[in-house]
């Protein structure tokens, strides 16, 4: 493990930037959304060294999520059913975008509704702040209305897709689903209605069930799986959806090594984001990104361009 | 200063009764400024169990900090089997402790004027942990201020199943310890709700560490009574640190128009006012 | 763990015993179709201990399967695109069935085809023979033609269902794929159409790259993702599915202990299947039933019924 | 007989070369039956890599077995964390080791009517682990029916990267051994191929483990020389045993009309004859 590599010192050699919809990151790694905290995240490193910081998921109104236990262990991954709880894009706007701003990091803010409507407020209110991407969550499992439901089919990605772009200028990226059949379908639904990316994937659909207790361990029975368990199922999907959009993808799911980011980018993805890992390891973006760094100089990358083209 | 997962070394890892353990880490970082009532996260080695177990900071002596914990599952199984001069992989502290501020607040310069003539720290099983750690910081609070007993005492009113821990640390801090057990084999027959009826006991303020429904009567009690009461909570966790909003409670909501919010237990507690919770969650 | 326990020693408090269309095990504890080899596994354990042994899949004509590597590890689970080779339901028939005959336990029979023909073909020469069930397998991932189309879609699922329904006297169960928006649909047109059960789930597709040799791990690039890492999966699509269905369920998908299979049964299975774990360990399917065991015994279930009503 | 997995008793766990170590294990059930070329399944500690790894087993002594094994990855590496004394999760005996009867069938009563005069044990790499096994068996063989030099010999013909491996174990129980590095730091410069061609070497029977380019050009050049070959493969194995059907390679097929069938490495195998295996697959 490196630590405390400066971005600078191998700026000469290394190009880590990638450009995902106009706004240039300078290295590719994110912080999932829902797994990061300005606050208490930056208490543990420096959020400037990452190429941006994706925020949980802001949503018009105040949302209190589910009750406890939202969180469950699996073998290898982990359950949630946070239910998107958040103080709303108000008071997001109000009082974690200026700690965000204060960072040397681009902003991505993940908008979670229940309506078409409800993502409509909140990328509006969104639109003139200084944001850099929206990420619309068209995936959460954890919410009883909407959500699941437009990113699990097509005419409904595209609907929303439509609905949001017609409203914002502002790039926009579809944060998909691997709970569906087809993930493909539905990338090349958003890609068609003017998407300016994808994010693959959000969690799988899980449950765990305490046999001693004789109960489900989540309050909500059903959550959300996430965790280097899920990566054969996100890299297999990150590369399908490669090879039938051309809009960048952001890459995630089960990311824990620099070499796990590499494997992403090698699948096809532009960026990747960071979020179990994090919690099993706060520093884990800022380790991973200097991991990559190292494989990138031991395999003689000299930038992101030649990973994603060295798959044979 | 940033928080730092750190390699500590276990200093001493032993049974001290039926299924629970104390396990000593040498932590500088951690032991720096921990203060009762936080906890640390541990990482395990075992690595299909991927989330940190919280557990209480119970003391801290200069750089050593003691943890107790039972063994509950897989992951408190595995670091029972740790040995003297391992290593295990810890956070530096975490969350909010109890609040001494609140107790002595009156008191700085004169104590004459201290309105908290009794402490009682009130702990059902594993919550008695980091109440020896406060009853040990209050003592040396009464030190430093030239406290007589009769300006202050601390009583412990703690409540087991059956065997009671860590009797001897409190006999060592408190003015009155005051036990109850489930099956009776110790102390009173109950728990300690009924253990502070029975005793007539009357403190001006609580601090209580336990089981929810421990804690709920006692908020009420505390409430009924006006003694102001700081209560420990314990949620499943994620991260631990605040980051995935896993492991929230229930909060009265100061601002107008709003009951409640739900508030992190890992960095907005694990200590609360016991008058702030929504119990009936 | 507790070894040779001895079925008879507690008939006469436990009551192991389930029917699924119709045919009676004596226990709950199945091999998971392609992870079992009557010579193979008996070298290691008594296949008269089981409650039945699901073969591996077969087919019409013999399958040559993928070329290799054909399995790749993953974090707590693994992938495999073996591509159901065998050696076609004839030589099944002559060579396999006759030491499956010769233990003491059920015959289920894995069927695998490319068009609802084969299957047709498959299951007629099958019909006859001294074999207990079928299990029509509309959900591998690894090959390129049918099968997993089957799978996905209700109205195909329906279609194969009816056809085989049509031609056999035996039960038939549908073994379901994962890879699906919505596996409550599925069930549900394999129920309308007859089926006599469903078992669920088959692996999910997956990939790996590997970041060093520049190439995906498995010669067929993707494969099937199995093991414990995609039991909170499994799980969560038998409780659906139990809940949207009346015939019986066999559960599979990560089982490595005891518990693990009293968490399927509390999550509404009938039966249980042991795949991956028979590859972790040789023994696997009878550890698991004697842990089972155990596990009711500790906690005062007669029977396996108690365990499915236990949930909250 | 059952087979089983077996709790064994690492003996010695010892570096032999530069990413290579020599694991000697207490493990008297598998080292009953075992035969140079089969192999064991080593169970891993740690759970997140759930698939056994088959290494061959290279030497018996009593009842003990040694493995010769370089870190290719996690798992390997794990292994060579290992200490004596410790524990380790094996399988008795897998696979179909060396026919040594087909070389030896002719000549049961009479050694003078044996055909086959010069034994060739054909390396590369990490496959000369088995070949040691063997050219001690074939040794034993001789001793036991009072074979000389004139009527049996043995040589080993090995290549490497760079650093040669177990040469002491070869010369104790070979004729000559011949030595190919493709850096050229012992012996000839280049390969196995290579060597037997510049020594103008003859044999009449050959046994061979190494990379499957290897073992290819070696076929082809026996099949020429109408020389019997049992090569040893390797494959990805998942189950290692023969119940997944992960491990296949291709072979000619007997019956008519099918050209070739897939059999099973780890259980048809890993030993097959030559001129059996498709190698163009
Ligand atoms: C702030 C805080 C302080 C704690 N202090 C102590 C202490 O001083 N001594 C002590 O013995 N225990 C303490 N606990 C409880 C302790 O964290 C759990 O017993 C432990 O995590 C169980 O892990 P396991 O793997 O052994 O059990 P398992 O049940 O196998 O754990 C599985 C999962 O559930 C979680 N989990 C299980 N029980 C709890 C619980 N009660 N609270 C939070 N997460 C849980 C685990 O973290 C893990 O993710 C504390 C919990 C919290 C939240
Ligand atoms: C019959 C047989 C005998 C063998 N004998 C020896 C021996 O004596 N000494 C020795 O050093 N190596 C031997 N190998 C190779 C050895 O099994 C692998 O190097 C080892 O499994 C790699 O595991 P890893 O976790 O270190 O590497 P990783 O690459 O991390 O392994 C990941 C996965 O790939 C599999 N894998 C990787 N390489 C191979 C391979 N070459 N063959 C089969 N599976 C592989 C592993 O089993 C595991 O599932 C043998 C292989 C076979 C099939
Ligand atoms: C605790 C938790 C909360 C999450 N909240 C959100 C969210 O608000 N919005 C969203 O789009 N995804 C959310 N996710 C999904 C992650 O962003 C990510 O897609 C998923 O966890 C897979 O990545 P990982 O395996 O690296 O965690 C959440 C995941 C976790 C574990
Ligand atoms: C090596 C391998 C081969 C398999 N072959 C088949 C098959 O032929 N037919 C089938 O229906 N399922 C097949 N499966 C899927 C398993 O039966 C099972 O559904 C899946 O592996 C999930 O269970 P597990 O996690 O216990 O392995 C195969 C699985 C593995 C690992
Ligand atoms: S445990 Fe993650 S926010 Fe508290
Ligand atoms: S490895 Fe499973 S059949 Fe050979």
């Amino acid at each position: 493990m490196i630590k405390n590599i400066n971005d600078k010192l191998y700026h000469a050699e290394l190009d880590l930037s990638v450009s995902i919809a106009g706004v240039t990151l300078k290295n590719p790694v994110t912080t999932a959304s829902g797994t990061f905290s300005a606050r208490e995240s930056g208490a543990f490193y420096d959020i400037s060294e990452l190429g941006a910081v994706i925020t949980k998921g802001v949503s018009d109104v105040p949302w209190d999520g589910n009750p406890t236990p939202r969180i469950a262990e699996t073998y290898g991954g982990m359950l949630n059913s946070v239910g998107l709880q958040n103080p709303g894009v108000e008071d997001f706007i109000k009082h974690e975008l200026p700690l965000l701003k204060s960072y040397n990091t681009k902003v991505i803010v993940n908008v979670v509704g229940k309506t078409i409507n409800d993502y409509c407020k909140t990328v509006e209110k969104l639109d003139d702040e200084a944001i850099d991407i929206m990420e619309i969550n068209i995936s959460c499992p954890n919410i009883k209305e909407g959500g699941i439901s437009f990113g699990a089919d097509p005419k409904m990605a595209a609907e929303i897709t439509r609905e949001i772009k017609r409203l914002v200028k502002k790039p926009i990226i579809m944060k998909l689903t691997p709970n569906v059949t087809d993930i493909t379908e539905i990338a090349k639904a958003a890609e068609y209605e003017g998407a300016d990316g994808v994010s693959l994937i959000n969690t799988l659909l899980g449950m765990k069930i305490d046999v001693h207790r004789k109960k489900p361990v989540l309050w909500n029975k059903t959550g959300g799986l996430s965790g280097p368990s899920i990566k054969p199922v996100a890299i297999r999907m990150v590369y399908q959806v490669r090879r039938a959009v051309n809009i960048p993808i952001i890459g995630l799911g089960g990311i824990m090594t620099g070499e796990d980011a590499a494997e992403f980018l090698m699948a096809g993805a532009d960026a990747v984001s960071v979020g179990t890992a994090a919690l099993v390891d706060p520093t884990a973006p800022v380790r991973i990104k200097n991991e990559l760094i190292a494989f990138m100089q031991q395999n003689e990358y000299k930038n992101l361009q030649q990973i994603r083209d060295a798959l044979a | 200063m940033f928080k730092k997962i750190i390699e500590a070394e276990i200093i001493e890892n032993k049974k001290i009764a039926e299924g629970i353990y104390r396990m000593a880490v040498k932590a500088p970082e951690t032991a720096a400024d921990a203060r009762a009532g936080q906890f640390v996260n541990i990482y395990l080695r075992n690595k299909i169990m991927l989330l940190p177990r919280p557990i209480s900071i119970s003391r801290v002596y200069d750089d050593v900090i003691t943890l107790i914990y039972k063994i509950a599952g897989k992951g408190t199984g595995e670091l029972s089997a740790y040995l003297p001069g391992e290593p295990v992989r810890i956070s530096t502290s975490l969350g909010n402790g109890f609040q001494l501020e609140d107790v002595f607040k009156e008191t700085d310069s004169n104590h004459n004027l201290n309105k908290v003539k009794i402490i009682a720290l009130v702990g059902g099983g594993m919550g008695v942990a980091p109440l020896v750690g406060l009853a040990q910081k209050i003592m040396n609070e009464k030190e430093k201020r030239s406290f007589k007993d009769d300006d202050l005492q601390v009583i412990a009113i703690v409540g087991f199943q059956d065997e009671p821990i860590l009797m001897k640390e409190f006999e060592t801090c408190c003015n009155h310890v005051y036990i109850a057990t489930e099956s009776g084999s110790t102390g009173l027959k109950g728990n300690v709700l009924q253990l502070i009826e029975r005793k007539g006991l009357k403190p001006d303020y609580c601090f209580a560490c336990g089981p929810r429904p421990m804690l709920k009567a006692l908020a009420n009690r505390c409430e009924n009574a006006n003694i102001p009461l700081q209560v420990s909570l314990e949620e499943r966790m994620g991260c631990g640190y605040g980051a995935c909003v896993g492991c929230v409670c229930r909060i009265k909501a100061k601002e107008e128009g709003v009951k409640s919010i739900r508030k992190k237990v890992c960095t907005d507690g694990p200590v609360f006012f016991g008058n702030e919770v929504v119990w009936d969650d």
